[in-house]
């Protein structure tokens, strides 16, 4: 095979390891958007990546990067330990919707509003993947899952958050848009916010966050590809998708 | 008395709910028992596994290191079970699902085609009782029948018209382990 | 009630139901995730509170809210989400509300993994949380136990007024065992004379909280923990014995690691050794006085922990270096087989013992080969 | 006529999610069910001649397992 | 002095407790608002406060309610402890800044986003009054401090938060609000604010907070006359007045 | 240097930023916010990371955060912020990392008061964090020891990647002392091959966790632990020693409750009492062997601390009732003053000790006037 | 014509913080310095005629130290 | 040698700089030293107290319950300690502030009136030097000369100009009290 054939070779800011991830799961499209852009930047070299306690715990194997692994929802406080020693370094969290949205609101609030120039993937799931599918903050109104068997009933059990309509009101936030992994287009629409989010750490205009509505077909109870259309169907109508907020320097970025 | 068993198998063949059943007909024989399954790092797929004890007194330990008694749905269950097994102890071999004989001259091991069986019963999800069936064949304090009581009581409501067919596997599995055993002894 | 078969985790929701548990709040961990799902479904159907917190923080601080207007209020968690829960317990404790947790362990330090462990023991025993406090702390080792314990958890609580944990080790949570279910209790609110209930026309305000800014107030408050403590240990310990009455060596072993040393004392007994087993139910307060009685007759004493030597200090300190004790544990969420216990009784039994060097000095040369 | 492309599926990678079956717009992907991974996935295959290179199953598998090659004929931009 | 002469008296939801704040310090006027108010509603009688870790943590000295006093952030926890064992009483946090939007983010924003159905009444000094007077989130930019010597560097040191604008994003908010304590037509206007706060908690209509913009003389270094202006030259321009977030069903009750 | 006066709390922000701190992440709390407002000049000044975090839960994982990065990083607070550090402390001993923390202790438990204290000695030393790990702790009793074992601190930290707390009562840290600041150190960062600052083109890529799935891997690292705390047992205990040659009673302190005791056993001395008096710098590792020694040719010791007896249990298990060992203590924020101590030294000397009842039993007798 | 009225200030609570006298519209406050409270404060009090009893220095007053009074000629509504 | 110094007043009268110029100056005369404020409920007003120890050798206990040595700069500072004094001690008492006589015998009590003293210097502020002068009547060990010293290393750069007046409040205590003490002895 020529080298001039290839179209498509797997990241080199992927490791050899298989993930662990159930057949389908979009965290592994994440994930190898997240290879690409570090690569594509140049910048895996100096690069340090915070895993959570979620069902990504184990991203410190697949990445060709410097990796911590964080206490659940802490990974913004151990991202801001580490970029402000190493300020020149490229740092990130990947962070699931329980992780980020639940445990650890306080770390993701403070760190967005303090303006820590690091970059947050976000994994919005609508439930805990890791522990069986319980309910997460993000779990639509009406969702059954584990812990909310008949149906989330959201007078009792509460309205789910949208995280990024929240954090683009801190003036700290640089960059915060949603995207979805559900269709091509739309991963190549997550690829390029990805993109923008580390260039926006990398000129250091300040925080960026990217949420990513991602499925989860084994606790869905769905089929990898029915997961695609429930993001379509369900989650694209309750989590709009778009630019929450880009500050005008950002927007200046030519990439 | 107690006997430990371990069943193990791949995620989907029901390791689990088996060794529950042995473990509802040893209670309502009068035992005392326990059922404890392997959780831990292969929770997402892999193998699966449960520990079963049935004793007349108090149980101290919920695991074993040397079980008398073993079902192995497939190869890496066989292949990991048969050296721990203690001598002399029952081992019960899907052997749709395993191409090798026994290494081990000092055990008994049954072979049974569960799999097929269970096809033939007409439901491939009846495999863990064909060979539970198969397991009381060495296990006198568990009758077919307290088996099949405690099936009917903890089947879920859903399942229970696959009663009759439960049972055909759990006789059609204790019959071609009795004749095995019978062989060996 | 006839017996069922019970996973010990869904029975521990079930025995805190019937024990008038009026409110839970919890958050998902492994081993422990069933209480919460199991009352997740169980609590709203019968018109209870159920709250899944944000975390492990707001769960217990629901738990502390609750607590305090009187009602029967638990949460439940495993060891990370537990260390999370320090300052909560802290300010429980010092506030002298009733309260329950329990802590499903798993392997640790840090995230660690989910298998069974021990570890948390000193965490739970000598205070996690900052201040001079005690907890009431119990260790089943059975399904059965789980669901006494937990139902006695409420009862020593609100007679205390103090926190009162359950410790149990993933093998307990997850295992299933034939158990009995006590009769529903209603729930029936208490007449106390300390709950921020709101005054409702019936008396003057009340307030409930921990501090004591002059410190000689403090201090008192500290003495009537203490004092409050001593009662306790005077009336509550409680633990079981196996074979002890001509033992020569004595395991003494709690949970999960008691009941796989009971295997290995039936297999020595078989053998003709004279061994028998103390399993603390009550791990605080701690079974001194009879380890302290024991110490003056048998021979040795073998303790042994799915962690490296938690309680072991405690057996230690009733002892006195009057016989010798001996450690055996296994850490990271290894549960010991009954076999490794029985070499290490053989081996007692066998070669003379020394009280000198410290016992888990000795075992971490005899572990050097993993 | 379209560019005459072709794609090769890592047994190592490929869960046999199908998620690339359902975004191929060519409709040439199927899942090979006459072979096991080590892992125990019925993996992803082409099943017949249609493909493009386009390269959108590689934009939606999960597990990197896709390698997309093409005839060299004209430039055609990789996926961003 | 005849009753029918009398127009102010100290309300009864107080008791005789002199406060421990320092002279001039607006949380006094806070607390006499929120106890006019549980007077007026009559739910004296049925009101159970919880009270923070911060200046006003003795603030259960001053009510006539039974009060409870919570960990340092923890007091919507709490709240959400008692409400959901209580339904039918009157449940409210007092919290400062530090306590609310620093420490105890993770709490206020769960709690706001279940709708449980308690009343916030929050205090914005932004300081940490009862520590000493250390920058809180609600610090100004550029404002000292004695953990911000040389003025709230915001490139460094973060942004202050709006909590208001911030909170009132979550959909189980029925009433948000920010009002201030500087002058009497603003004092009146703080009064109906928590008024409408309690009339949302006793109608069950969710989660209700009115932000007050307060006063720290001790800290600021100023007299209390000088800090009133400081609030409306500084604060107000920078944390504007205004309803964040009422919902429907709320704008329906007259009182 | 020149002695300077300084207050315990300054100087130990000064003797870190000297000993090459590169980052400091804490949260405000009475007594220890000296150290935070000092370290928000001072580090700015010097062109290090200064941030005051949202929490101390928030601070403890920017610590664990910069620490797995290999540069010296620290975080201080008091009693009722440490214990929401437990889960962070937690997995910082899991992965390995050196971080140091110091704690200023106030009365407790819950919120207490911001009073001297010692009532965090067992969650320091015997875990309050979840799992098997164990924490260096140094127990300043004056400014200049308080300088000296800060900068002690940072290198124990790094020498065995460990969490190395410092642990002193409201006292030391608001006192002033004269006393002499050690040069500045250079930053300078080690080439060590664990931590993880990026590849830089110079290396393979590294992990930091504390994640051991296998049960068997995880009780590997749990036996490394426990190997290296053995090493640490065998080099770094510390202690100070007065008056011991031809003492009959030993009282044993830490911190102030040491330094109040000084004042009694000279008081003692010139009464011509036999007394004297061991002061455990580091309380962990713990001074056991000297004690042990003390046992075998002492009368009795008398544990003095202001809680109600944690080292106490520490100091039994060494003695192993070969003699009397008699408590006390104050709590909840009082500091005892000499003469009590004296008076209990008199007592000592002229009643009979009996080594059967609890020293903290009958300490609480003693106390049931308070 | 203005209503009469007139305050009383508790010795107990007020702190001599001033608010209520720069809050009278009729400027009738200030503090008495020839009188110390138990608290060691000069606190506050009418040192001349015009009070209209509007209450205003009661609603700004932090320590709720001032009882209002007024003559009774015609409604006044509280302060609300 | 030991000496042990209590310092109390209310808030705002310089009771802790007072007791820290005294540890100064004990610091450069070669000896050891603690300075430990009261800190606790009444952190904000009311009164405030220190401590300062002044020794040979190390220092033990840093608090004191039975001081030899005390000034009280207002009355309920004096009703709290006259008391607790050492026998034989000296109690230098703020006259200014007090409207009572001594109620022991055994300790010597001296009366300065610091108020009427600094404000005759022309600043009300140096009623705590006045009295701290007034004290090393009694405290041989530090002399007027090393607090002179000491006043002068350490007052901030901007009170530097007050300097004179500091030395002649130490100066206008000291004579006052060493009148007094010539009588009592
Ligand atoms: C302190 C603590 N609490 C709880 C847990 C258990 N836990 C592990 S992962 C997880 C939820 C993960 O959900 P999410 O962040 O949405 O990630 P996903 O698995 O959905 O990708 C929880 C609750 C833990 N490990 N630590
Ligand atoms: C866990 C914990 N951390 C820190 C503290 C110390 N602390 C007490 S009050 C306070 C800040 C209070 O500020 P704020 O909430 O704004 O109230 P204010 O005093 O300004 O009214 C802090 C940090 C504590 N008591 N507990
Ligand atoms: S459980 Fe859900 S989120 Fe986790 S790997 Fe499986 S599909 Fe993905
Ligand atoms: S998308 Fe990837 S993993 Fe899924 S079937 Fe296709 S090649 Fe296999
Ligand atoms: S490259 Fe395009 S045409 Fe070819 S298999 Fe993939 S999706 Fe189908
Ligand atoms: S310190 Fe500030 S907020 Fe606290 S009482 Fe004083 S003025 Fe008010
Ligand atoms: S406002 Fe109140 S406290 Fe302030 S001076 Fe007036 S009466 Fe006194
Ligand atoms: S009532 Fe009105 S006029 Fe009278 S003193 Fe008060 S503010 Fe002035
Ligand atoms: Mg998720
Ligand atoms: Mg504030």
């Amino acid at each position: 095979m020529l080298k001039e054939n290839l179209v498509y070779d797997r990241p080199e800011g992927f490791t050899d390891t298989p993930t662990h991830y159930c057949p389908g799961c979009t965290h592994g499209v994440a994930h190898r958007l997240v290879a690409e852009v570090l690569e594509e930047m140049g910048v895996i070299d100096k690069t340090i990546g915070v895993a959570p306690v979620g069902c990504s715990v184990f991203a410190y194997n697949y990445f060709d990067t410097d990796f911590v692994e964080a206490p659940h929802g802490r990974a913004p406080a151990m991202a801001t330990g580490i970029k402000r020693v190493m300020p020149d370094r490229i740092v990130f969290t990947y962070q699931g919707d329980g992780d980020l949205a639940s445990i650890g609101m306080g770390e993701i609030v403070h760190a967005a509003a303090r303006g820590e120039n690091i970059t947050v993937i976000f994994i919005n799931n609508a439930n805990f993947g890791m522990t069986g599918g319980q309910m997460a903050p993000t779990t639509l109104p009406g969702m059954k899952t584990s812990s909310s068997v008949n149906g989330r009933d959201v007078e009792i059990q509460g309205y789910p958050i949208k995280v990024s309509e929240m954090l683009s009101t801190l003036d700290g936030v640089g960059y915060c848009v949603r995207r979805s992994l559900h269709d091509p287009k739309n991963i190549r629409l997550a690829k390029k916010a990805i993109r923008m989010a580390f260039e926006t750490q990398a000129r250091g205009l300040g925080f960026s966050l990217v949420e990513l509505l991602s499925t989860c077909p084994t606790n869905w109870g769905m089929t990898p590809v029915n997961s695609l259309k429930f993001v379509e169907e369900h989650m694209m109508p309750f989590y709009p998708l778009g630019d929450y907020k880009i500050s005008d320097a950002i927007k200046q970025i030519k990439i | 008395m107690q006997k430990e068993i371990i069943i193990s198998g791949f995620g989907g063949q029901g390791v689990l709910f088996a060794g529950q059943v042995i473990a509802y007909a040893a209670m309502d024989s009068g035992k005392q028992v326990t059922w404890i399954p392997s959780y831990g790092p292969e929770m997402r797929g892999g193998t699966a596994n449960c520990t079963v004890v049935i004793a007349d007194q108090e149980i101290g330990s919920p695991l074993v290191k040397n079980p008398p008694l073993v079902i192995a749905l497939n190869l890496p269950s066989y292949d990991k079970y048969e050296p721990m097994m203690q001598v002399g102890g029952t081992l019960v071999v899907n052997q749709s699902m395993v191409d090798r004989g026994a290494k081990r001259a000092d055990i008994n091991t049954v072979f049974v085609s569960a799999n097929e069986i269970a096809e033939q019963i007409g439901d491939k999800k009846l495999t863990n009782m064909v060979a539970v069936g198969a397991l009381l064949a060495a296990l006198p304090e568990v009758t077919i029948e307290t088996l099949e009581e405690a099936l009917k009581a903890h089947l879920p409501a859903r399942h229970q018209h696959l009663l009759p067919k439960n049972y055909e596997a759990l006789r059609r599995g204790f019959e071609s382990a009795k004749e095995q055993l019978a062989v060996i002894v | 009630m006839p017996k069922e078969l019970w996973k010990g985790n869904e029975a521990i929701a079930e025995a805190a139901v019937r024990a008038g548990l009026e409110a839970y709040f919890g958050y998902p961990i492994t081993p422990q995730t069933e209480v919460l799902e199991y009352l997740s479904r169980r609590m709203p159907e019968l018109g209870r509170a159920f709250v899944q917190a944000e975390s492990e923080l707001g769960a217990i601080n629901m738990v502390y809210g609750a607590a305090c207007t009187g009602v029967r209020v638990m949460s439940s968690s495993s060891s990370p989400g537990v260390s999370l829960m320090m300052e909560g317990i802290s300010y429980i404790a010092g506030t002298e509300v009733p309260a329950v947790l329990v802590n499903v362990m798993r392997g640790g330090p840090g995230l660690g993994n989910i298998a069974p462990a021990q570890a948390d023991y000193n965490q739970a025993v000598h205070g996690g949380g900052h201040g001079d406090y005690q907890a009431i702390v119990l260790a089943p080792a059975s399904v059965q136990e789980a669901i006494d314990l937990t139902v006695l958890s409420f009862d020593l609580a609100e007679k205390y007024r103090s926190i009162c944990m359950v410790i149990l080790d993933g093998c307990v949570g997850q295992m299933m065992e034939p158990a009995e279910m006590p009769e529903m209790k209603p729930v029936h609110r208490e007449n106390w004379d300390w709950n921020t209930d709101a005054k409702m026309g019936k008396r003057e305000r009340r307030i409930l909280s921990s501090i004591y800014l002059d410190p000689v107030e403090e201090e008192k408050m500290n003495l009537r923990l203490l004092n409050r403590w001593r009662t306790i240990e005077a009336n509550e310990v409680r633990y079981k014995e196996y074979f002890l009455d001509d033992a020569e060596i004595v395991i003494i072993g709690f949970g999960t690691a008691g009941r796989v040393a009971l295997s290995a004392v039936r297999e020595a007994r078989a053998q003709g050794i004279k061994v028998g087993l103390l399993r603390p139910i009550t791990v605080s307060p701690f079974p001194h006085k009879v380890i302290d009685q024991l110490a003056g007759r048998v021979d040795a004493f073998l303790v042994t922990e799915m962690n490296s030597g938690q309680m072991l200090e405690d057996v230690r300190l009733a002892v006195k270096g009057r016989v010798p004790v001996e450690f055996y544990g296994r850490m990271g969420g290894v549960v010991p087989f009954p076999d490794e216990i029985l070499n290490e009784i053989h081996r007692m039994a066998k070669v003379k013992l020394s009280a000198d060097v410290h016992p888990r000095d000795a075992w971490l040369e005899r572990m050097a080969h993993v | 006529m379209p560019a005459k492309g072709w794609i090769e599926v890592s047994d190592i990678y490929c869960k046999g999610c199908e998620l690339c079956i359902s975004a191929c717009p060519q409709e040439v992907i199927e899942l090979n069910m006459s072979h096991l991974t080590p892992k125990g996935y019925h993996p992803a295959h082409t099943f017949k001649d249609g493909c493009t290179g386009c390269a959108i199953c590689a934009l939606v598998c999960p597990d990197a397992a896709i390698t997309v090659y093409r005839e060299v004929t004209k430039a055609v931009p990789v996926p961003a």
